[in-house]
């Protein structure tokens, strides 16, 4: 295992303390439940915007904590969902009397701890609605599943609702608006290796060097096939075509288009990719009217990339273009 | 033939043994068809609920099954920390105030706690997740319990059962947890919460029966 | 070789494509020779700032090419430095006719072919100054050689230098302001796994799973030593305390802390070797005032980290505070 | 028995060929000790300057090398762009306006190559780079038109000088160019641009002694 670390049990620790160290103007963090809050928490007035995950996906969430963003997040152990009580600290400590939202990646472990966490809240006064995120079209939805995973449009919609909420909407808008999002934003990855888990110590999954894994997700977690590798133009289409196709996106649309790094797939690769997107989509009259490209929501240091594509109106173009200050995401302040 | 208060400590401390012992077996079986961290969850869990244990030897087995699952619930997260926390705060809450129970008590008690996950996680039988290893074990001890045989009998058919369930769940398409995201290449690999599950029960059968 | 590409040859040029098609409210992209300039250049009256160097770095520099930081960046091929009528094109581009200054990093490539296009420049009309950038503490430096290597420092220095041009201040002040940042700044970098040069299509180096480099530089050439890994703590300080004990920094200085990965290590693992830095630094009563961490001066998929410091007066915060808009680098616009 | 111009453009392109067949080995020569593009760099120029040549056929043997020198210059980058363009910038500019040359001009020409190169990269004869090949070369050069060699004769040994200094360069700590970064750890390797530059004079000698 080649990382930078000191002992497994100690990766998140150390790196809140990391976070704490480097961002005092941005965020504090409390420890043991642990969890980050926007410096200037709560924000009296304002709803709190709450989201969390396992580590791993870093800047994801920590690094979205801050004015315009998240109000808090909940780190747990690498690649496992934190618990109810770190969400439900977290909950209390962003509370500005206008109520809490949570958004919440479709994981049977965070939707639980999640629920439980809102319940606790609700018992203790406090106003929580929660937003399941599930726009991987790489998993086939069905009622009797766990459905879609959320993945790379987390970071778009915490940006978006972060923005409202900074407006002053209220609990029902924002979580009307991170519902509408949701219902309009679809995505897709990929990884050339897996990645290795501190505690575990080797890859999740062996890769071998031909070969890719088409339709991972965000935890190491094998996809749904694997094929020889191709080139970054057939992978490209290989992502986006599905995400088109299950909205469906249509020509005339206007979309967001975030392509991302899994953590170890280089910036110059992600805009060799992009090129190619933007090269499909126009083919298909659909028109890309802002973007994100980078590392936003990654799995350790896995190579790959997914695609997101978010249908965009005026209002979520406002919003996205909103001033945003977090460690991770930060224009117009 | 009881299973005292220090029978459940036993019982509680040998599963945290056994699953130290198990964390790369049970990681690798998540691997496969999950994210490579029940064992390491489960672990984390039960060094935490090792240090609860000895302020609370002294309280009653429904209060240190309750104890068990905050501990459960604060520290595993996952899917696992909140499924394994209502195992021991729904058993727990059966047989609450006591300080033994019998073959009957825990049949019922096994049974609230499976009531539980599935009201919480909504899978079913088949659905290649700890269900698939609760319910056949349930089954067995209320059989077990209603013909009555002894606890060491019954303990040992309701393991025997969890082991079958979890053997079963090797072939299945999961439906539910992180697996169910692999869809048909789910098939083929052993349910890790299912297996942890019967490592729980196989644990009571073995620790319980060489006291009674 | 796991890379999503498409062909070796193409990589820089679809790069460019991807630059293109993402950013055209920042950057015009030229093309053979290659060069991006921001967009609104040349800006009447203020210093052109041009820098470049071999691809592979990136967001470096083409992510820096924007408002508050570079005018232009010439990108050669992988770990290549670009030829002087790329160099040269890109300074006629962003000649506002207050002159223009080439921020160099120390490679015997890099150097001349600078030097030529300057003289090309000069031989234009245009007003050229150079400052060449050695802030490696990994390279022996002596009069008999290359010299040390231009490393993390680029970063902070493009960023200062930027702001101050914005500023209105002169070709001659803007060097000056150059040369002070290269005397008072110093950097080391390790490696824990090699990079593939794409048209190499195997690692530049190879190191046992269980070996790192040390004062690798960033072109995937090997370090100075190999050694065992060892853990994140032990690492901070192996390149921590040549660069304190080089300028020398001591204590009661502030400082600008740059945490930089490499390119395939994630920011979960920067912010454990931030923690660390902090403390050591702490420790030497040198007060960390700014900082940097995430992955600006890459080297490819390279894992592994680099550490900066640079000293910091009022006038240095200032200029680093300053608005910047650049798809690399971005805040308070 | 002088070189043609013909000679020259057949020359030139042989080098280009022979780059292309060593591209690898060249590249992996530079790995040992520097970036890993040596290879690719000089194949990339040779590319183009194999484009540039049919339309300055017709040229003098100054122009054609000062257009290959320029070609090198926007194609190759790095350390190797500016020294290669340098040698043939140069030597063209010393036999400019000729269809033809004899060993003595030949001599002086790759003389005031190694002048353009060692003023342009400050190297001197051990510093582990292209100028220690290309030193022992211009005085094998020298001496055999001092002592009226033959074209052939003097060709032959100036490319087993060239050969002799890349084969030095192996034991030397490097003080130029990057290898110098490694400090002691570039001993043990041979020099790339010393040795693309014994593949240069090596390839005049093969195909100029055909010739004549
Ligand atoms: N909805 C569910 N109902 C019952 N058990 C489930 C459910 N989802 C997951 N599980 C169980 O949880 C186990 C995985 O636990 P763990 O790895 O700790 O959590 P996570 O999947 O969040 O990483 C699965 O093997 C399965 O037995
Ligand atoms: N200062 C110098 N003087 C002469 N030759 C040099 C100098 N620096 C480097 N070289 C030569 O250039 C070669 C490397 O060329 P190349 O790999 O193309 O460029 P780069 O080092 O920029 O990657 C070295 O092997 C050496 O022979
Ligand atoms: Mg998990
Ligand atoms: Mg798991
Ligand atoms: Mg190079
Ligand atoms: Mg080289």
């Amino acid at each position: 295992m080649k990382k930078l670390i000191n002992k497994p049990e100690e990766v998140v620790n150390e790196e809140l303390k990391g976070i704490e160290a480097a961002h005092p103007d941005l965020v504090k963090v409390y420890y043991d439940p642990d969890y980050i809050v926007r410096a200037d928490a709560p924000v009296k007035g304002k709803v709190g915007i709450v989201s969390g995950g396992g580590s791993g996906h870093e800047p994801m969430h920590g690094g979205f904590v801050g004015m315009g963003m998240l109000d808090a997040a909940c780190p747990g152990a690498v690649f496992t969902s934190p618990t109810p009580d770190q969400m439900l600290e977290a909950t209390k400590a962003v509370d500005g009397g206008a109520g809490v939202l949570h958004l919440v990646k479709n994981y049977t472990g965070d939707v639980m701890n999640f629920e439980m966490a809102a319940d606790l809240a609700k018992a203790d006064g406090i106003e929580v609605e929660a937003v399941v995120i599930d726009d991987d079209v790489a998993v086939k939805d069905s009622l009797w599943t766990a459905g879609r995973r959320g993945v790379g449009l987390t970071v778009l919609m915490e940006k978006i609702v972060g923005a409202a909420a900074e407006e002053g909407r209220s609990l029902q808008e924002l979580a009307n608006l991170a519902r509408k999002i949701n219902g309009q934003g679809r995505s897709m990855g990929m990884a050339l290796t897996s990645c290795v888990v501190p505690h575990v110590g080797k890859p999740t999954f062996d890769l071998p060097e031909d070969e890719m894994e088409i339709g991972i997700g965000i935890h190491g977690e094998p996809g749904r096939t694997r094929m020889k590798i191709k080139p970054a133009d057939e992978v490209t289409e290989m992502l986006l075509t599905p995400i088109v196709e299950d909205l469906p996106f249509e020509s005339g649309d206007e979309v967001l288009l975030f392509v991302n790094s899994m953590g170890g797939t280089p910036l110059i690769e992600l805009y060799i990719v992009y090129r190619k997107a933007v090269e499909l989509l126009e083919a298909k009259g659909i028109k890309v009217v802002r973007n994100l490209i980078g590392p936003y929501i990654t799995s350790l240091e896995m190579a790959g990339t997914s695609i997101t594509l978010l249908k965009m109106d005026d209002d979520l173009i406002k919003l996205w273009d909103a001033p945003v200050k977090t460690a991770g995401l930060r224009w117009g302040a | 033939m009881a299973v005292t208060r220090e029978d459940v400590l036993k019982w509680i401390r040998a599963y945290a043994e056994v699953l130290a012992e198990n964390m790369e077996y049970l990681t690798e079986l998540d691997a496969q068809i999950g994210d490579a961290d029940h064992g390491a969850n489960m672990n984390r869990g039960f060094r935490t609920v090792l240090q609860k244990l000895p302020d609370n030897e002294d309280k009653d087995i429904g209060t240190i099954m309750k104890v068990v699952g905050m501990a459960l619930l604060s520290k595993v997260g996952g899917a696992g920390g909140p499924l394994y926390s209502t195992i021991f705060i729904q058993a727990g809450k059966t047989i609450d105030g006591v300080l033994e129970f019998e073959l009957e008590d825990w049949a019922k008690a096994l049974e609230a706690a499976t009531t539980g996950v599935i009201n919480l996680g909504k899978a079913s039988l088949g659905d290649k997740t700890m269900v698939d290893a609760l319910i056949p074990a349930v089954e067995a001890l209320k059989e077990a319990s209603q013909q009555g045989l002894s606890l060491g009998e019954g303990l040992a058919l309701s393991a025997k059962a969890a082991e079958d369930g979890m053997i079963a769940t090797i072939p299945l398409v999961a439906r539910k947890g992180r697996a169910s995201y692999l869809g048909e290449r789910s098939a083929g690999h052993q349910d890790p919460g299912a297996t942890s599950t019967f490592m729980l029960l196989d644990t009571a059968a073995k620790v319980w029966a060489n006291d009674c």
